[in-house]
């Protein structure tokens, strides 16, 4: 069984459609989405509610989780930097972990298979 | 009394065929027709503060077609809200053409040429043909004024069957069924009950159309979901309400339009009309609070789903009774009405284990059952001289002619229903399949989603960058 | 002037006692009812445009009291929503009871045979008893339809003052608070101002309850919010609306609503019913862009919740002198509603500190507070024969009389206020505790969610799969 | 005929030059006033009941405005909700000012001592000025009635044009180019079309202001829509609507308040008010099913969003047409309305690339250009003396005066919006910075956010614990 | 201090009462849920605005984490499989990985104590 | 290339800001948020709809997931444990896991460098 990897990419959600064909593109089929709120240095932004003002500090993001075995982590990493990267402070981080083992609910297939898709 | 026809008042009511009465469907139905009176002298000339309140009341009518959409739709899970509001909001058209085209000649043609006298009206009016220019007898507005303002109410009644079959019909079937229930069921109820050649004298009294509307429509409700059968999981696995505001919505805009709906059955700005619209705000207020506090004081919590639903059981059921009842009478019978139907929909729906799924019979069945007894009890001739006095006030006949009206509503409810369920799901298949069901209807059936963005982001989420069809 | 008594103007204003005036509220009360003019001559027949006209306008007061709770409901944390709205629902329900039972007879009994004469008015219409089939004095509409009319003002008034104590108070205090404030506070003020004997000519003019109505209700407000405390986090922790379009919501009903409650008090369709509408709009209008205006330059964005608030702030300034002023003054007092509003609630409130959630007070009261004022400076007999001239035309007498109704309102408001929270207080307690504020007052107090689904999977999450008690 | 002035019917339309109507956009300007007819005797008194249904009507029109914030801020993402909402609400206060100091003398001031005789009325009535106390001429309603009713209709108009360039513009333009399109594109157009003197007497017909009101409206927008440019990523990435539900509503309210546009156009509460409001009804639910049957034919599925588009497009239509056909005509119109408008939407605008954001263009200018000429097919003096015979009734002039009018009000619309969008351009910029277009809006421009909470822990997440400027 | 174990399951949103179900019999009291948007074989369905089609491919889920100690993964893989299996595309995965520590916040204790909950 | 380690907090919604303003005084200052629903000891509450009651045993929680490497883990864990501790139920874990790999989109910088935020 070869190693199997979660890549995790926190970003903005304005850009989930190009990044989900760019993955696509070199063969990463499955994945999970989230909406999460991200805090770092990019500032948020300033809200007024009857003359009083708020600062607003967790910016709205989106989460893209996939586990890949076949597909090298470093063509993930460096095609997601691609379509992701505009230059401008909140551009996001991708973090990297190792998983045990995976299923596939539907055939009860485990591990690397459980991921590969062209068995469907 | 909604409808006055010329005439003098006939205060005998015909009660000896009661046991005939229970041998055909047909006889019971013509006995339907109450008595008319003329409420006004006739006098053939428009008034513009009478014509201004009917044609002020028919818009408020309307509003109320669309708000028991957002009453319904709130209650209903988010995967279900837009076919929820659309089998109110789609009704609006589909009865309002079938109205203009067919059904107010079928209502409110002349009974003596009628197609079936008695039960259908004559088709010389089809289209409004010969409308135009007159005034409507007894009154002292025009006949279109009358023809908009019955529409909102032709409009009204099918839109209330589909809180009972919501989150598992097919739209196609619903189209069809609406659209045969309005011409077989209830266009010849509202002729043999408003638009009749008093052939029958029966007596009982509907001011505002509690009897047939709300019953009617709250029996076919009951038959239908019985027919249909319960959603999936239901009592089983959680179905609960997924915007409460948007039902407050809805009911706030019923509420305001059924003052038009009680008050607008004056069919003039009178003395009538006030009284009728204290009464419908003295029974929806007293039910409002009379639900809430049974629902305090058996589940310890009161609800704004309570109050919402309340303020309806009241409105129900004083339709019936808005124009005969005096103030006091009307804060009883709603008290009564709030308590009754949050019982039917509280207990006795769980007893019973249909699947009446926003209580369509719960509220208007029962409700509109209450009301046309409690009309029974409570009318004086004191109120509206044109009426009659129920039991209270020593006249006994008005409650049995009550009683027989809702035995027939219940029969023709049900038995029309059944046939045309039988029917359409002969044609096309009524209910969802159980995938289907699991999607949500607003995918399936209208390829849209209520709620189709994310909260967070502001953005429209989970869509392919590509366009399959830009046309 | 909203309720045009039968008898003649006697411009003469008692303007002497002024120090006395503080020695006794019971005495100011008193000389609050202004002066009763006869605008039309007694023609005791009904008039259907007339009733038409107050029949739709008590339809259109109706609908605002849902309206603010929308417009409340939106500005509060998603986890009080319903409560929120709920406060306003509520309200219509119990009060409108009240009414019927007691409250008219109360506010509108006979005053020379009064319980309390000059306060209380006598109670031989409870239960609205001899009010079938009168015409209201100096009007040409039934009576019912001023009773129905008058219902729908006295559900707003305590509706507007639950925006001070949002989200943190129980429903049972709630309830318990606002029938007795009703009872003892807004019946007698309504009987002195509108229903009175014309003991006391003092000849302050409050056309359709700006004094009455918004100064009392946001003073109340005032009173209750330091009362009860500030919400946990309240200043620290951010609060923010959950909901703006439930808001403008709220607001575009509210306006729409106004215009019954302010043209509607002509009692009749008229000349003055269509001044006091240009001039409800004139103010509402100048006030929504004059509000966004000042918080553009002074904090940079013109805020949708601005103009929201904008248009209630013209609209509570122009209610006492709708039927009194020109259209250009009612421009100025719109222009300085919108202003002076803002920054009560922008810098005033936060200066004080005090915790009145939706502002209650900073719109209503101070809104109110400065269209009692402007009346006194613009109102004319140009306009409205039976009204009076203000400083600006002349006669410095009807702003002294607006003062001092002004200050006994605003007495009468907080120490009324004070009495009832503290009985009430003793008998149950007003606000939630802590743990019960964190989780929110939907569930804890009503047992509902406003919004208990997903958006992205349509179902209802997070309940079990055991429905503890299905009956 | 929506302003019946005294005068006689002359039927003599006048058509000779109809090319030198290419040659001078003014000259065409001044053909587009119709022939004024005396629909009623004048009598110089106001009538209630007449008064009554004007004024409920202006409340009815009102409410249209911010119905149209809620069904235009459905359609957005979730991100622009509350500055789409805002241009509809904000207007209302923007133009009404505009319209009580300036706009009504322009439209309605004195003709023959205008500033420019024919297009810009006297401007004596600056501030309403000398309209107290008066009889709008033609009418039993008081002037301020009509000012008021008429201050609506000038609301609405600019408000349509805001769907065509939602999600992408700066709000300080768009309160500059809305103030200058109605006081030099709108108010002269209302005085040449309804308040002119009688100049020229091309008899082109239009009740309620559809040729006038939707096409103006919706040419302006398609003009704007094209000078700014698509929104980013318009057909690429993927815009849905954020919330259908409020969409519907906005149809709702939209509908509802119709009917005081077009049966309160009767100016009075009679015949030809009831025929307009049948004729509303039967058109506009008429084209509800018709669009939504068009796209269950194309796309395979019936959509909710059709059915709130349909009615809207049936609404449209009916408007120039309401008070002169009858019902059967006016469901044609909707039939007709409904299948052409959806076509303009779902095919013609993807087929020409333009971003018209909310189809202001494909439903209001479509629906008005069918509605025009439709009048020009169906009227009939049998419906309304005071009108003319369409095509099918045997008189083909009407419908060449209704042609020439479409192009006019075409060529003021697009000319008119081309030459202010050019002078607003060059004073501040028209269009959002693309980050800003990501952002949303409503964060950039007003500084708040729709929903700011989350719906599972009712709390407002993300805010920093310190408040920066409380003061 | 042995292992902890942590299994995420990614699934169809309605199965959501019948997994904690099985989940509980078995011992696993502690999990958290989130909603996420799933992305793979699964195709989504079409939407049409004003005549206009667009595929929506992200299909909402449900993710269940839970960490274990006591409980045997193996168990945890074989009763979820069991109860969300319904031959359909779309049934998701499961994916298990180590970790290092646990807390719990209330007590402050670490390691394997902390998600035992027998303490409470 | 030192060790990242990613701790995942999952508590009481409420206390948000305490925590992030706490674990920014101790230097961490990247951090992503998500709304979860938590089960576990903590009761839920009851519903009633139409008089018929439902128990919610799903409790809205937010999960707040940070990587850090120069701050100490343990730290972290006990100022968390402090400001979130309330000693009712309810009041969440920590998990704890070793990730592999980290990268800042913005620059493509990979390893601790990545969530380093001096840089900047
Ligand atoms: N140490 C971290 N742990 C977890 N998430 C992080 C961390 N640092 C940043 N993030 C996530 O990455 C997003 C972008 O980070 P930010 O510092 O604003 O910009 P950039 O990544 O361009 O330097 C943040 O909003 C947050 O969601
Ligand atoms: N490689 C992956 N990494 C992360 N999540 C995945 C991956 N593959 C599938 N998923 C998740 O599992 C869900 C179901 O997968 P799908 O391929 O549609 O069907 P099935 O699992 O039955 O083969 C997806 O919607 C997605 O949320
Ligand atoms: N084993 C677990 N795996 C994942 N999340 C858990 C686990 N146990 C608890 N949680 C999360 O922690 C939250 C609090 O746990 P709970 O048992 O209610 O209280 P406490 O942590 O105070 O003992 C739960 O709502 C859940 O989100």
């Amino acid at each position: 069984m070869s190693k199997m990897t979660k890549i995790e990419i926190i970003t903005r959600a304005n850009k989930l459609e190009e990044l989900k064909s760019a993955l696509n593109s070199i063969g990463v089929e499955g994945m999970t989405v989230s909406q999460v709120y991200g805090c770092g240095l990019q500032k948020g932004h300033k809200e007024v509610y009857r003359g009083r003002e708020y600062s607003i500090n967790l910016v709205p993001k989106i989460k893209l989780e996939t586990v890949v075995c076949d597909v090298p982590v470093d063509q993930v990493l460096s095609v997601s930097q691609k379509v992701l990267c505009t230059d401008q402070v909140g551009d996001g981080k991708i973090f990297v972990y190792t998983i045990d083992n995976a299923m596939r609910i539907r055939t009860g297939t485990q591990g690397t298979k459980a991921i590969t898709d062209d068995e469907a | 009394m909604l409808y006055s026809l010329a005439g003098k008042k006939e205060g005998k009511i015909y009660m000896k065929k009661l046991w005939s009465v229970f041998l055909s469907t047909f006889m019971l139905l013509l006995m339907m027709t109450p008595i008319a009176f003329a409420a006004t002298e006739e006098v053939p000339k428009v008034d513009s503060g009478d014509t201004a309140w009917v044609l002020i009341s028919a818009a408020l009518v309307f509003i109320m077609t669309p708000g028991l959409g957002f009453f319904y739709g709130g209650m209903v899970r988010s995967k279900n809200v837009l076919t929820t509001i659309m089998h109110s909001f789609f009704i609006v058209g589909l009865i309002s053409v079938e109205w203009i085209i067919l059904g107010y000649t079928m209502a409110f043609g002349d009974d003596a040429t009628g197609v079936i006298p008695g039960i259908i009206g004559s088709l010389d009016k089809i289209g409004l043909a010969g409308t135009a220019g007159q005034i409507w007898t007894g009154t002292s507005i025009p006949e279109l004024a009358f023809v908009i303002f019955q529409c909102m109410f032709a409009v009204i009644t099918p839109a209330l069957i589909t809180g009972a079959f919501a989150e598992r019909v097919k739209f196609k079937a619903y189209v069809l069924f609406m659209l045969l229930w309005t011409i077989f069921i209830y266009n010849p109820m509202a002729h043999m009950v408003w638009g009749g050649g008093k052939l029958f004298e029966l007596g009982a009294l509907d001011f505002a159309g509690g009897l047939v509307i709300h019953i009617l429509s709250g029996v076919s409700g009951l038959t239908l979901c019985i027919l249909i059968g319960k959603r999936r999981g239901y009592g089983k696995l959680p179905i609960l309400p997924h915007h409460l505001p948007m039902t407050v919505l809805g009911a706030a805009l019923l509420w305001f339009g059924w003052f038009g709906f009680n008050a607008g059955s004056a069919l003039g700005a009178n003395e009538l009309a006030s009284s009728a619209f204290v009464a419908t705000q003295a029974a929806a207020a007293m039910a409002t609070v009379s639900w809430v506090f049974c629902e305090w004081i058996r589940n310890g919590k009161p609800t704004t789903l309570g109050a919402a639903s309340g303020c309806i059981a009241g409105l129900v059921a004083i339709t019936p009774a808005a124009g005969f009842v005096a103030p006091i009478p009307a804060v009883i019978i709603g008290l009564v009405a709030g308590a009754v139907c949050y019982f039917a929909v509280a207990v006795l729906k769980n007893k019973l284990g249909y699947d009446d799924s926003l209580d369509a019979f719960g509220v208007h069945g029962i409700g509109g059952t209450w009301g046309a007894l409690a009309t029974g009890l409570w009318a004086t001739t004191a109120v509206n001289p044109a009426g009659a006095d129920g039991l209270f006030y020593g006249d006994g006949n008005l409650l049995s002619a009550q009683v027989i009206s809702i035995i027939v509503a219940y029969l023709l409810g049900s038995i029309g229903t059944f046939i045309i369920y039988k029917i359409v799901n002969a044609i096309t298949p009524f209910r969802v399949s159980e995938a289907e069901e699991i999607s949500g209807l607003d995918i399936v059936e209208h390829g849209e989603r209520g709620y189709s963005h994310s909260l967070m982001t502001g953005e429209s989420l989970g869509v392919q960058n590509d366009l399959t069809k830009t046309n």
